[in-house]
């Protein structure tokens, strides 16, 4: 064995608190250790040639590296032994930057640190073991979680690079929030005018398959090879036999209060989505359905002139296999009902954007029209309040819900062109128009009219006129003083939140969620769009808030990811496995439950002892299951399961070192 | 002679004459006063050898697994604790039921000196259930302290009180006291039923994950410490570490204290009786967390 | 007296992706902290098994930590419950034999808690230094 | 004529031995946690030095044998540290004097057996040095503990190599000391001065002398009986544990190893046992003693054939511990029970 010891400056990050020579010294005088050197850059080029040219010169077939984290840098340096023709797995790295050199202001002690960082590498680096990575086939279909506007763009374009795509949703229409919005900032383009054909094209694309009114049940596997089972609600309506001619929702008895356009409408039992609802084809709300609550009525079945309605349906589990899939699972909106000052749920004419949104919208409630929900009267001042539940520490949630500038400026435009003689007003805590054409937008809406107040508002209460008006209270950080506005209508620019089941569905794709519940990505910057999980990847709000176009773009961005994958054909699992020693391993396969991807199974093998052959069973490892963790070395008794990379004798040296 | 140890004879000759088993594996009269000691018998008219009573304490499953019972068909005597263990050797695959004959008997409780064993005060499954046994001899001779009800289960761990009361001081110097003694002989490893591995950690040379000296208390507590935790929650409670101990360390109350822990947090599980995966063997997000309790920062 | 000069020795098994980033993100946030903690990389800290603990303990170390995700967060699902259920038995038979299970700290750190791992470093190693050097475990062999 | 030396009561005797307990280590049997074991007087209770006087004179081993005091479980050879590249060696502690009173006529010819073993050449130093540095007070014993085989053994009252025999004047209480060695004569000495008093008679104990087996019979009956099917019965009941030769007195297996943990470490020396199945294995993994069988038969041949011929004793004195701890219930009678007709035979 021989190895070489590699301590990097990297300039003076690690230099200025560490003494790298003398590291090198010390490091040196192990056993094994043939050759040391410090050097300024291990990871430039110079420094990779340094280390090549010691692996010919010394034969060396072990490389140390004392450097900056191996989160950072292990590829490179592992990409480099390869180049060498050694084993990746045979380098090792002591983090003597993020651990050592650059939290530490004694250099005396930091040296010893550094010190013993290394020889723990070099002592683990004694008993490393060459370990390659399975290569493994890609199923190449996609599943797209959620079939909003970012949902239907990944969909989209795995689908016109040739291969097949699930898109899921819940609704019994695909479309999402985007479908409920009236125009889009900062064009203000009509939203369905722009969606429906995206809809419709998804609906019709031969390698999309659409399952609405559906939820995710179970996922196993991993990536290239998901194994997924959805769950298909039952509908009550059999979709081949309907025809979507909507006689049924017509006749339906049973009325509720509509969901899409926030109970400013009603909607019948059995109903479509919306209008241009994709598919088009009525489901049955069985909570509310007079049959499902008496057994009587019945009407629907009657009246069905293809006898598609079919009360006996039950829900249908669909298994399925990936290759790869893309989360774009959306948000939902606060409901400031928390927010008490805002007197919401207590005033009618208290009311949230999105409210208001299905209001100007022509196919809305109103057909477009304004009103105030207490009397119905046309509200002339309206007030909006920003940030109502964001960048709130206390009452709400700390983030910026980032598209309400943006849609609040839109609101005062629209109805400052559609009700001229209406007055609005914004308090605000800041603008935020970063985007393009955004700032246009907002300068725009305060030439068309609408007064911007710089400050908090502090109370809205019932002014107990007449017209049961509500007073505004505030403060307008540009007059420096208290204010006061006698409103119609105040419309509460509410919070983006991950939607409920978000933390369930982490849980079953073993994503993690950041601390306000949005899906975290891989790294901030480089990975945006990829998890922690390999093959599955995030697309819109579901990740944090943001707006059309930038969930559009993540979208194609995963989908992306899914046609590399696919084209590639295979993935490369983790080298880093578990490996059972079948000398030592019982059979007992306590190892087993404990394993999260399934990976262990028992084998029988065959032995010979005392002249005689006999079976006994064995651990078994799918090498393409396993991810590595070790939970199943940490509880085997007898030490027969090991980790490659992080084997028992490997970490026993680490500890004995130190 | 009792009825058990009287049918007991009766059923091992019969089999052995028939050719059912080579071998019935049972207990025998000791050479020492009120010492019963396992016992193999191959032949039927040794069966008059064989005799159960309250000395029978070895647990006689673990013999299964030694090279020199591979390839014959056993008969063995079990009582409750025993067949625990059985049951979980099967559930873990050390051994299949199919050559097995298990010959069920009604313990009396076994003897700790002049006392009945504690284990045995407080054990609710003395008799193996009826179908998990080939033949089920009952009408032991059931001392009264052992007629009614078991003892109650929280009962069971009043040395463990007795010890949880005492200043972590005074328990350091107890078991330091106790460990003391430890010579790691290795018969509490070789006399548990359910230290079945096939390659003992403790006997691995690389790594050597224990160094041999014993004059290095931490060698000791390392050695007790692992081995309660292995055998944790796969307990049957039949008390063989304690009673094997040459040096009377009261190794079972290491055992008995993971038991209450894992009881008390995660349900009572009954190795051997209830189903596998024993409770290390599985976790999840619903158990408490004794580690976060303030929280994500 | 002790105190003054007392340098505990740490050792701790940080998972890779959590506790070992967050370490990583302490480092690159320039967070100061003592240098008496070591860091061994694990997978998961469900790699960690007592015996690697009381290795540590019978090494010298004066305190030994294990830092993984938080419940819920684990990037192997469920690695880090499988800890916290063992863990909290090594820690209570330390307990109930006398050892200073208070040495033995377990802790979920994640991958972007680069305040939580310096806090914890800094309360870990001040705790120790109070409570002086690890006799009860160690093998007097390590003792120099 | 040796000097006959007398205490009032035991208790004086414990008292003239505390005295001393600044120059010799003065180790007595007593109880643990309900084991008996010998131990330094000075680490002793009250409670455990009330259970010296019945332990030293009672006519039954206690579970723990004198050897440790001679022999230890573990035992350091040399200790080294690598400082700045260099190495330091050493070898620790001298041995203390000590004295180890009640000990047994089985414990001395146990000792006696060991001699033959590590004090021929080549010699075993940290052995010879112990063995030199001690002074045994033997209680003869008037008769034998119920696991006692001593006479068959031909044991029981043998005093060989005792620095001092002890014996109890029932009528006066009187504790009797003879010394019979040149470290015995200055034990007595120094005793005198912590007041003890010289007696001019000595109580010879009353235990019948019991004809003893012979050893080459026994050899030889063992011999004959190799290939018998009992020993693979034999090895089906044992477990493998390590009781019976680690409680021993004439065990003396030793293993060497090294720990290492940085730049320090040890080499020193453990009991090893016989029946532990790495016991024989060498470094490239080839074991001559494979199964168990090959192990139970080993410590019986060792102790009633192979030491008879390599040595010219038995190896066993009759001590009763391997019998009365086996988790089992093997003892040595089990096997001279089987083999006893043959003896017999010849």
């Amino acid at each position: 064995m021989k190895i070489g010891v590699f301590i990097c400056w990297c300039g003076s990050n690690i230099k200025n608190m560490v003494d790298v020579e003398r590291v090198a010294e010390a490091t040196g005088k192990m056993p094994h250790v043939v050759y040391t050197q410090d050097v300024q850059y291990l990871c430039s080029e110079v420094g990779q040639s340094d280390i090549g040219n010691a692996i010919d010169e010394h034969q060396l077939d072990r490389v140390v590296i004392g450097a900056c984290s191996p989160r950072m840098h292990e590829t490179t340096f592992q990409q480099l032994m390869n180049r060498k023709g050694l084993n990746p797995y045979y380098v090792e790295i002591a983090n003597i930057r993020e651990h050592c050199s650059w939290v530490h202001t004694d250099k005396a002690k930091a040296t010893v640190k550094a010190i013993d960082l290394v020889k723990k590498a070099v002592a683990k680096s004694y008993y490393a073991v060459p370990l390659h990575a399975e290569s493994l086939p890609v199923n190449k279909r996609a599943l797209v979680i959620g079939g909003g506007i970012a949902g239907i763009q990944a969909a989209l374009d795995i689908a016109d690079a040739g291969y097949p795509v699930d898109l899921l949703e819940k609704e019994s229409s695909i479309g999402g929030k985007m479908a409920q919005f009236d125009k889009t900032f900062p064009t203000l383009d009509c939203s369905a005018c722009i969606l429906t054909p995206k809809m419709v094209e998804a609906a019709t694309h031969e390698n999309i398959t659409l399952h609405t009114y559906s939820e995710l049940e179970d996922v196993s596997g991993y990536v290239g090879n998901f194994h997924v089972t959805i769950r298909k609600r039952a509908t009550s309506v059999d979709e081949e036999r309907c025809t979507g001619c909507g006689e049924c929702v017509t006749k339906c008895p049973a009325k509720v209060d509509n969901e899409f356009d926030q109970g400013h409408s009603k909607r019948k039992a059995i109903y479509t989505l919306f209008a241009q609802a994709v598919p088009n084809k009525p489901v049955l709300d069985r909570k509310n359905c007079i049959y499902f609550k008496t057994g009587k009525c019945g009407v629907c079945k009657k009246i069905c002139p293809t006898d598609a309605i079919n009360y006996e349906m039950e829900d249908q589990l669909i298994e399925n296999d990936y290759g790869a899939i893309i989360v774009a699972t959306g948000f939902e909106l606060n409901e400031p009902t928390h927010l008490g000052e805002y007197h919401y749920g207590h005033h009618p004419d208290v009311i949230t954007s999105l409210e208001l949104e299905r209001m100007l919208n022509a196919s809305g409630p109103t057909q477009g029209k304004m009103y105030r929900p207490s009397n119905g009267k046309e509200p002339k001042r309206i007030v909006f309040i920003q940030c109502a539940g964001s960048r709130d520490r206390h009452d709400g949630n700390s983030y910026c819900s980032k598209v309400c500038c943006l849609y609040t400026a839109k609101h005062t435009i629209l109805l400052n062109e559609k009700f001229p003689d209406t007055e609005s007003y914004v308090f605000y805590i800041d603008v935020r128009t970063a985007g393009k054409n955004y700032e246009e937008f907002y300068e725009r809406a305060r030439q068309m009219g609408a007064n911007y107040l710089r400050g908090h508002v502090s109370k809205v209460e019932p002014l107990g006129d007449s017209d049961n008006r509500l007073l505004v209270r505030g403060y307008d950080g540009s007059l420096g003083e208290q204010t006061e506005i006698e409103a119609d209508l105040v419309v509460l620019a509410t919070s983006i939140e991950p939607q409920q089941g978000a933390k369930k569905l982490a849980g079953m794709l073993g994503i993690s969620s950041d601390r306000n519940g949005f899906y975290s990505e891989a790294h901030a910057k480089l990975k945006p769009v990829e998890t922690q999980t390999q093959g599955v990847y995030l697309a819109g709000v579901c990740q944090g808030p943001k707006d059309i176009p930038e969930a559009v773009s993540q979208a194609s961005g995963t989908a992306a990811k899914a046609i590399v994958l696919f084209n590639r054909g295979q993935v490369k699992g983790v080298p880093t496995t578990a490996m059972v020693d079948e000398e030592l391993c019982s059979g007992c396969m306590q190892c087993k439950p404990v394993c999260p991807y399934e990976a262990i199974s028992q084998e029988m093998i065959t032995e010979r002892a005392h002249g005689k052959a006999r079976q006994r069973p064995v651990a078994s490892i799918n090498r393409a299951l396993c991810q590595g963790c070790g939970a199943c070395a940490g509880l085997c008794r007898s030490g027969a399961m090991d980790i490659g990379g992080f084997t028992g004798r490997q970490l026993l040296a680490e500890v004995d070192t130190l | 002679m009792c009825k058990i140890t009287e049918e007991l004879q009766q059923i091992a000759a019969e089999l052995l004459k028939e050719g059912k088993v080579d071998l019935v594996l049972g207990y025998t009269k000791g050479e020492q006063e009120e010492q019963s000691v396992p016992c193999i018998v191959t032949q039927p008219e040794d069966a008059s050898k064989l005799i159960f009573d309250e000395y029978s304490e070895k647990a006689l499953s673990k013999y299964l697994l030694e090279e020199s019972f591979q390839d014959k068909k056993v008969a063995i005597v079990l009582k409750g604790c025993d067949q625990r263990a059985f049951k979980l050797m099967q559930d873990e695959s050390r051994l299949g039921r199919e050559d097995v004959y298990l010959i069920g008997v009604e313990c009396p409780g076994m003897k700790w000196g002049e006392d009945l064993s504690p284990f045995c005060l407080h054990c609710d499954y003395r008799t193996p259930a009826k179908e998990d046994v080939d033949s089920l001899l009952t009408g032991a001779d059931i001392p009264e302290a052992m007629q009614g009800e078991p003892l109650d289960h929280e009962d069971s761990f009043t040395d463990i009180n007795r010890l949880e009361k005492m200043s972590k001081e005074e328990r350091f110097e107890f078991w330091k006291r106790q460990l003391n003694r430890c010579k790691r002989c290795y018969t509490c490893r070789n006399a548990c039923p359910v230290c079945t591995c096939r390659v003992c950690v403790f006997d691995r040379e690389n790594p050597d994950y224990i160094d041999r000296a014993k004059d290095q208390m931490a060698q000791h507590q390392f050695y007790h410490v692992i081995r309660a935790f292995h055998v944790s929650d796969r307990c049957v409670s039949c008390g063989e570490c304690a009673r094997v101990c040459p040096e009377g360390i009261p190794l079972h109350l290491l055992n008995q204290k993971l038991l209450r822990e894992l009881d008390k947090f995660y349900g009572e599980y009954q190795a051997g009786i209830d189903e596998v995966p024993t409770p290390l063997s599985h976790a999840n997000a619903d158990e408490p967390d004794f580690f976060g309790k303030e929280g994500k920062a | 007296m002790m105190q003054d000069t007392f340098e505990p020795k740490i050792i701790a098994f940080c998972c890779n992706w959590c506790s070992y980033a967050g370490a990583d993100l302490a480092g690159t946030g320039r967070l100061k902290y003592p240098e008496n903690i070591r860091i061994i990389r694990v997978p998961c800290s469900s790699r960690v098994d007592s015996a690697l603990v009381l290795r540590a303990f019978q090494n010298g170390a004066d305190g030994v930590m294990i830092a993984g995700c938080h419940p819920g967060d684990c990037h192997y699902d469920t690695g880090n419950y499988h800890t916290r259920k063992r863990m909290m038995l090594l820690k209570s038979l330390m307990e109930f034999m006398g050892l200073d299970e208070e040495r033995l700290l377990v802790k979920w750190i994640s991958g972007n808690e680069a305040d939580r791992f310096k806090d914890t470093v800094e309360s870990f190693t001040s705790k120790l230094k109070k409570m002086g050097a690890s006799g009860k475990v160690r093998d007097l062999r390590c003792a120099k | 004529m040796k000097p006959v030396i007398a205490a009032k009561s035991f208790e004086q005797l414990l008292k003239a031995l505390h005295q001393l307990s600044s120059k010799y280590l003065v180790v007595a049997p007593t109880t643990e946690d309900g084991v008996e074991h010998y131990r330094p007087i000075t680490q002793m209770s009250e409670e455990q030095k009330s259970q010296v006087e019945r332990l030293s004179l009672r006519n039954q081993p206690p579970l723990g044998s004198v050897k440790p005091f001679l022999f230890p479980d573990s035992e350091i050879y040399i200790e080294f540290t690598k400082k700045d590249g260099k190495l330091d060696v050493q070898t620790p502690r001298a041995s203390v004097p000590q004295i180890i009173l009640g000990a047994k006529p089985c414990d001395v010819v146990s000792l006696e057996l060991i001699d033959k073993v590590f004090l021929e050449d080549p010699v075993d130093g940290l052995y010879q040095e112990k063995r030199d540095n001690t002074v045994l007070i033997v209680n003869q014993c008037d008769e034998m503990g119920a696991n006692c085989r001593c006479d068959d053994f031909g044991v029981q009252r043998s005093t060989g190599s005792a620095d001092l025999l002890m014996s109890k004047d029932e009528s006066s209480g009187k504790i009797l000391l003879k010394a019979q060695s040149e470290k015995g004569n200055i034990l007595a000495e120094e005793l005198l001065k912590e007041g003890m008093e010289e007696n001019p008679v000595f109580r010879e104990p009353k235990v019948p002398v019991k004809e003893a087996l012979e050893s080459e019979k026994i050899q030889q009956a063992m011999d004959d009986f190799f290939e018998s099917p009992f020993w693979e019965e034999l090895a089906m009941r044992c477990i493998g544990c390590a009781t019976c030769t680690f409680y021993c007195p004439t065990c003396h297996c030793y293993d060497i190893r090294d720990f290492q943990r940085k730049e320090q470490g040890a080499r020193y020396r453990t009991w090893d046992s016989c029946m532990f199945p790495d016991y024989t294995r060498m470094a490239g993994g080839h074991n001559p003693r494979p199964t168990r069988k090959d192990r139970v038969q080993n410590r019986f041949y060792h102790k009633l054939s192979y030491f008879v011929k390599n040595e010219g004793a038995l190896g066993c004195v009759g001590c009763g511990r391997c019998g009365e701890k086996c988790p089992v219930g093997i003892s040595m009678d089990t096997v001279l029970n089987r083999i006893g007709g043959e003896v017999n035979d010849k």
